[in-house]
């Protein structure tokens, strides 16, 4: 799997995130940095977290708007692999790549925790190492997660099966409890109808290592390497 | 700005009659408003210690691990693998009361700045906090502001905030502490200092335009507040962190080639203190063009471009061959970059602007002939020994009380909004262990990193307080299974041209003192904050002490969470303390008596054994017994670890409310698999030890036969703040 | 040189959670009769262009463009 | 009814980093002729108050009490 970390100003978990992919495929990925147009010849486009221009607007409404953004689009209508975190989940939405919005938390305060996701389906190639209805942990850290999109778009996102992971109790339940952000239908993370563009909220990055805490966000990654063994 | 430079602007300035006549002495003539700016800035007790430099002296800052003790912008420890760690604490106390988000916000800045020039990567933040009486809305609206604002800053530049503390008491009612901490890491080989070498070499503006934000900061924070306080608003500081982390990557990019001479961060009286203290360090002349000064406000004086505090600001001296190299990093990245002066070998600083000498000043006189004050002092009092305190309801309801109270309630409602995981190196995050531990990238090692201060001991007695901050934080350390290596301090006091405040300030330092030797714990950065009162009242003496250790492997680090099936034992001596003990203060409603003696010796033998258990791998949980005492260190533990504890009855000859709630230093308690293993090794190496308890089940069985369930216990403690902020539920 | 101000507000139906806390805070602060409250972003702008109607034009592209995410928000113009 | 307006600037002289970012960003989308930008907030306010004067007096006293940080921003009320 060759992949690439698109790196804007203000983005700040494009390390936690090349750790990651390096863990899981054993190559460090390529950093893009936001003015290169030419990222031909990989399999997987990684947006990362962090403050992209500081979030100063809306969150990722400027990164959306780079050169690098113009190829990350080409390479998806290609068929390519886009995975957004955070504020990359962010950056999509704002570049039309996935729909929707995330709006301010609904608490309106930034919040750095664990939560759990549940895996709406294991078919993709985000989680084919996941069972369907399987919990995970993850951490979030974002103060405009709360994902919005109108009754339509939320129907359709149902109805094709794109919610790919939700808020829900360790468990597995899907409560107001568990939405920690004050989500639409506890939405944690959406795909493209292709199921090859996903973005979502919390970092499966940030626990891949059992120092830090476990392993539940390695699966992810592993899945993807899996798919996209050369 | 066309007023005359005589005494009474020199006092408006904050310099006494006799410190304005050392500038005419200096000058040999009446200074220029920028002159009469730059000595006041130099000369404020911000920038030039005047009250607090002579005790500063007295700190043991030697070990032969300290790379830089004080005086560089933070303190540098060989951490091995040939890597060191750069740390340090300040204060933006003043600003934070004024304006609570930007303050604090801009207290993070700061401190990231004086790590990251230094030429390490800031891999981690902490935050001391102390804030007036909850039940003001002022004390609220402050908390809420700082909370925010050191999240938003931190949050934004991607450095993780993994710990901290937080006190209320009304002494800080008009005027809270926000003290901040950073920790970065750099290879010792590529360490950057601030004194420039050159003559001839270019002097680089880079990061952020100049506004005239915070003139007269510096100042601002050397005096006391008062009524007034409303007035000196417009100084407030707007922070930028987006550029703030632009500036730390391309300045990490530039340090990893070969172009910077010296740098220095534009912190307190900006581009004054950064320009005199580089040339001043390095025994050379400097000359600055202000014209050349990127400017975000139109016609600015000199004098105001001079005492300007606007954030996220550099100043270097490189190599004249390098100057391209250095502007195409600072390009890509979108900041400012500009020669504003070269160094020159005259000794003296000279501003230009518009084709006008500003100011010239020779600069070893500045420095060398900076005030200097023995301020008296004035011993406290000892406090009146406490005597024997009836127990006015029981254990179980103190439990409830002492772990629902503002001091000792759980900080998850702060925490939760700080990114404590960014990096994805954190291994022990707020609330998990006595320390946070961070591991080094790439690397088995790892830091542990504390802060910790008990203001209400060092108020009782500052001697005894100094040298309990330090043995906590120590203490805290080891309690992970770190070895400590040295400390950061931020001196928190109030006036101390009152002969009972410097009296505080000298009687603690004598304590940090003697705890740093006992512990080899040195000093190696610190800051000084003084006149930390509104309208006479002092705030309590806060030495808050920011701790520093390390772990080769960062698997062995342990937490205090408890799993089931263990054994508790308690290491240390328990003779039931409960002078100046949040026992006393809040169920028995007293503030009084002598605060619990520190024995450095215990302290040291207590602390190197439980350090060993914990590297054998003998350890599964450990806490270091500090507020609340024993009973609350154990509840804690419990509901770390969602575990229940049944405890059996304390030593006869010890009552029990002294046994559970003193606050007898030197302590810990670990949870182990084998007690009889562990009570041997304790007997071998002269530590008291007693098993108290074992660990299982839901509820919290005391020895008195109650019973609570644990979520009795967790409904109270997460209680205070959620209830206080009013949190909106999702 | 004209000034462009661009106000962008979140559409009805979309919650807003910062207008809903500052009606909160207002009720809080003991202020009575206060109905629903909206939050949004006001951006002010120097344009270089001269010609009202062109600026007016500029800055309905920007906000498009990005001032405004018009999935969740709408956005007004207004030239001085 | 009455509807007012509080609109809430940074004061002339304070660092508008959201100005600042989003006229870079202006720039970088191929917009020339920006000069420069502020960002700062619009809050829609529905009061009970039907006098116009009484209306703004509120609105006023809100935006003193909570709406603006006066130390850092300065505000302007519009009733409707
Ligand atoms: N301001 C803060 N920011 C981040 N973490 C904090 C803050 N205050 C307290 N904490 C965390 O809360 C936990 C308990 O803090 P504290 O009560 O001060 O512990 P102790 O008394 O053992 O030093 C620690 O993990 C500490 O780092
Ligand atoms: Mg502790």
């Amino acid at each position: 799997m060759k992949a690439g970390i698109v790196v804007f100003p203000g983005i700040n978990r494009e390390r936690d995130m090349a750790i990651a992919l390096e863990l899981a495929s054993g190559h460090k990925p390529r950093m893009i940095w936001h003015k290169e147009t030419d990222i031909a010849g990989l399999d997987l486009i990684v947006i990362p977290g962090g403050f992209s221009y500081g979030d100063y607007l809306r969150c990722g409404a400027m990164a959306a708007q780079s050169p690098v953004m113009a190829a990350v689009r080409a390479h998806a209508a290609r068929g390519g692999h886009v995975l957004g975190v955070c504020n990359g989940f962010q950056i999509l939405t704002e570049t039309g790549l996935l729909p929707g919005a995330l709006l301010r938390n609904a608490g309106l305060r930034f919040l750095s925790m664990d939560c759990h996701l549940r895996v709406e389906r294991a078919d993709t190639d985000y989680t084919r190492h996941y069972q369907a209805g399987q919990v995970f942990r993850a951490p979030l850290a974002h103060g405009d997660g709360n994902y919005f999109a109108d009754d339509d778009t939320l129907d359709r996102l149902e109805g094709e099966g794109l919610v790919i992971f939700r808020y829900a109790t360790p468990e597995g339940a899907i409560t107001r409890e568990a939405n920690l952000n004050g989500s639409a239908r506890n939405i944690a993370g959406i795909a493209a109808p292709n199921l090859r563009v996903l973005g979502l909220m919390p970092h499966p990055e940030d626990l891949v290592d059992p120092l830090m805490g476990g392993t539940d966000g390695k699966p992810l990654f592993d899945g993807l390497v899996a798919a996209l063994a050369a | 700005m066309a007023r005359d430079v005589n005494q009474a602007l020199a006092r408006e300035f904050g310099l006494s009659a006799d410190e304005y006549q050392r500038v005419l002495d200096i000058m040999g003539r009446t200074p220029s408003l920028t002159e009469l700016g730059v000595f006041s800035v130099m000369w404020s007790e911000h920038c030039s210690y005047k009250s607090s430099r002579v005790w500063l002296k007295t700190l043991p800052t030697k070990a032969p691990w300290v790379i830089h003790g004080p005086g560089e912008n933070a303190g540098v420890v060989d951490i091995g693998e040939g890597l060191a760690a750069i740390f340090k604490m300040e204060s933006h106390n003043h600003p934070s009361f004024i304006e609570p988000y930007q303050g604090a916000a801009t207290g993070v800045g700061g401190i990231l700045r004086d790590v990251f020039t230094m030429g390490a990567r800031p891999v981690a933040n902490l935050n001391a906090l102390r804030f007036g009486d909850p039940a003001l809305p002022r004390t609220k609206r402050i908390v809420d502001g700082v909370v925010r604002g050191i999240g938003g800053y931190g949050n934004c530049v991607g450095v993780p905030t993994v710990g901290g503390e937080i006190d209320f008491h009304p002494a800080y009612n008009g005027n809270p502490l926000v003290n901040a901490m950073t920790v970065g890491i750099a290879d010792q080989g590529k360490i950057f200092l601030s004194a420039a070498a050159g003559i001839g070499n270019p002097v680089i503006y880079v990061g952020s335009k100049t506004g005239r934000d915070g003139i007269h900061g510096a100042t601002m924070a050397s005096a006391e507040f008062g009524a007034d306080s409303e007035e000196k608003r417009p100084t407030v500081q707007v922070g930028d962190p987006f550029t703030e982390k632009l500036l730390i990557e391309a300045c990490l990019e530039l340090m990893a080639t070969d172009a910077i001479v010296a740098i220095q961060d534009m912190g307190a009286a900006g581009l004054t203190s950064s320009s005199v203290e580089m040339a001043g360090k390095g025994g050379v002349g400097i000359e600055l063009d202000l014209d050349a000064v990127p400017q975000r406000e139109t016609a600015m004086s000199a004098y105001e471009m001079m005492l300007s505090e606007s954030q996220e600001r550099m100043l270097m001296v490189l190599r004249p061959d390098r100057q391209e190299v250095a502007r195409a990093i600072f390009e890509k990245w979108d900041l400012d970059f500009a020669v504003i002066g070269h160094l020159t070998d005259t000794g003296r600083i000279v501003v230009r602007h518009r084709g006008v000498v500003e100011a010239d000043i020779p600069l070893d006189p500045l420095a060398e002939q900076a005030p200097l004050y023995h301020r008296p002092t004035e011993e406290t009092p000892r406090p009146a020994p406490l005597g024997p305190v009836a127990d006015p309801g029981g254990l179980a309801e103190a439990l409830m009380t002492l772990v629902g109270c503002p001091d000792l309630c759980s900080r998850a409602w702060v925490w939760d909004q700080y990114d404590s995981t960014v990096g994805g190196q954190t291994v022990k995050r707020p609330g998990a262990a006595d320390a946070a531990i961070v591991r080094l990238e790439g690397r088995r090692r790892a830091l542990a990193l504390t802060s910790d201060c008990t203001p209400r001991y060092v108020l009782a007695d500052p001697e005894a307080g100094g040298a309990q901050a330090v043995a906590e934080a120590w203490r805290n350390i080891t309690a992970t299974g770190a070895l400590p290596l040295a400390i950061t301090d931020n001196m928190n006091f109030a006036n101390p041209e009152k002969p009972r405040i410097m009296g505080q300030f000298a009687a603690s330092i004598r304590g940090m003192a003697a705890a740093c030797v006992a512990l080899d714990f040195p000093v190696v950065s610190g800051n000084v904050s003084l006149y930390n009162e509104t309208e006479g009242k002092p705030i309590l003496p806060t030495p808050a002490i920011g701790g520093l250790g390390v772990l080769e492997d960062a698997a062995q680090a342990v937490g205090y969470a408890l799993a089931p099936g263990l054994e508790l034992v308690l290491l240390g001596e328990t003779a039931g303390w409960l002078g100046q003990s949040l026992w006393l203060r809040e169920v028995a409603g007293r503030e009084e008596g002598a605060p619990p003696p520190v024995d450095l010796a215990a302290e040291r033998r207590n602390g190197d054994f439980v350090r060993g258990q914990i590297l054998a791998g003998r350890v599964r949980a450990c806490h270091d017994v500090s507020d609340g005492g024993l009973l609350v260190a154990l509840a804690e533990m419990a509901l770390a670890g969602d575990t229940g504890v049944s405890l059996r009855p304390g030593p006869e000859g010890v009552a029990p409310h002294a046994f559970w709630f003193g606050e007898d230093q030197a302590r810990y308690v670990v949870a182990v698999a084998d007690a009889a293993a562990l009570l041997a090794a304790a007997a071998a190496a002269g530590v008291p030890a007693r098993q108290v308890g074992r660990s299982h089940g839901a509820d919290l069985t005391l020895p008195d036969g109650h019973t609570m369930s644990l979520a009795s216990v967790r409904a109270m403690h997460e209680r205070f703040f959620p209830a206080w902020m009013g949190v909106e539920s999702a | 040189m004209t000034k462009a101000v661009v106000t962008v507000m979140l559409k009805q139906g979309v919650l807003d959670p910062q207008g809903k806390a500052i009606g909160h805070a207002l009720h809080g602060l003991g202020f009575e009769g206060v109905g629903e409250v909206r939050m949004g972003k006001r951006i002010e702008l120097e344009l270089a262009e001269a010609d009202p109607a062109k600026a007016r034009a500029l800055a309905e592209d920007m906000a498009r463009k990005l001032l405004a995410n018009t999935v969740i928000e709408s956005f007004k113009v207004e030239v001085a």
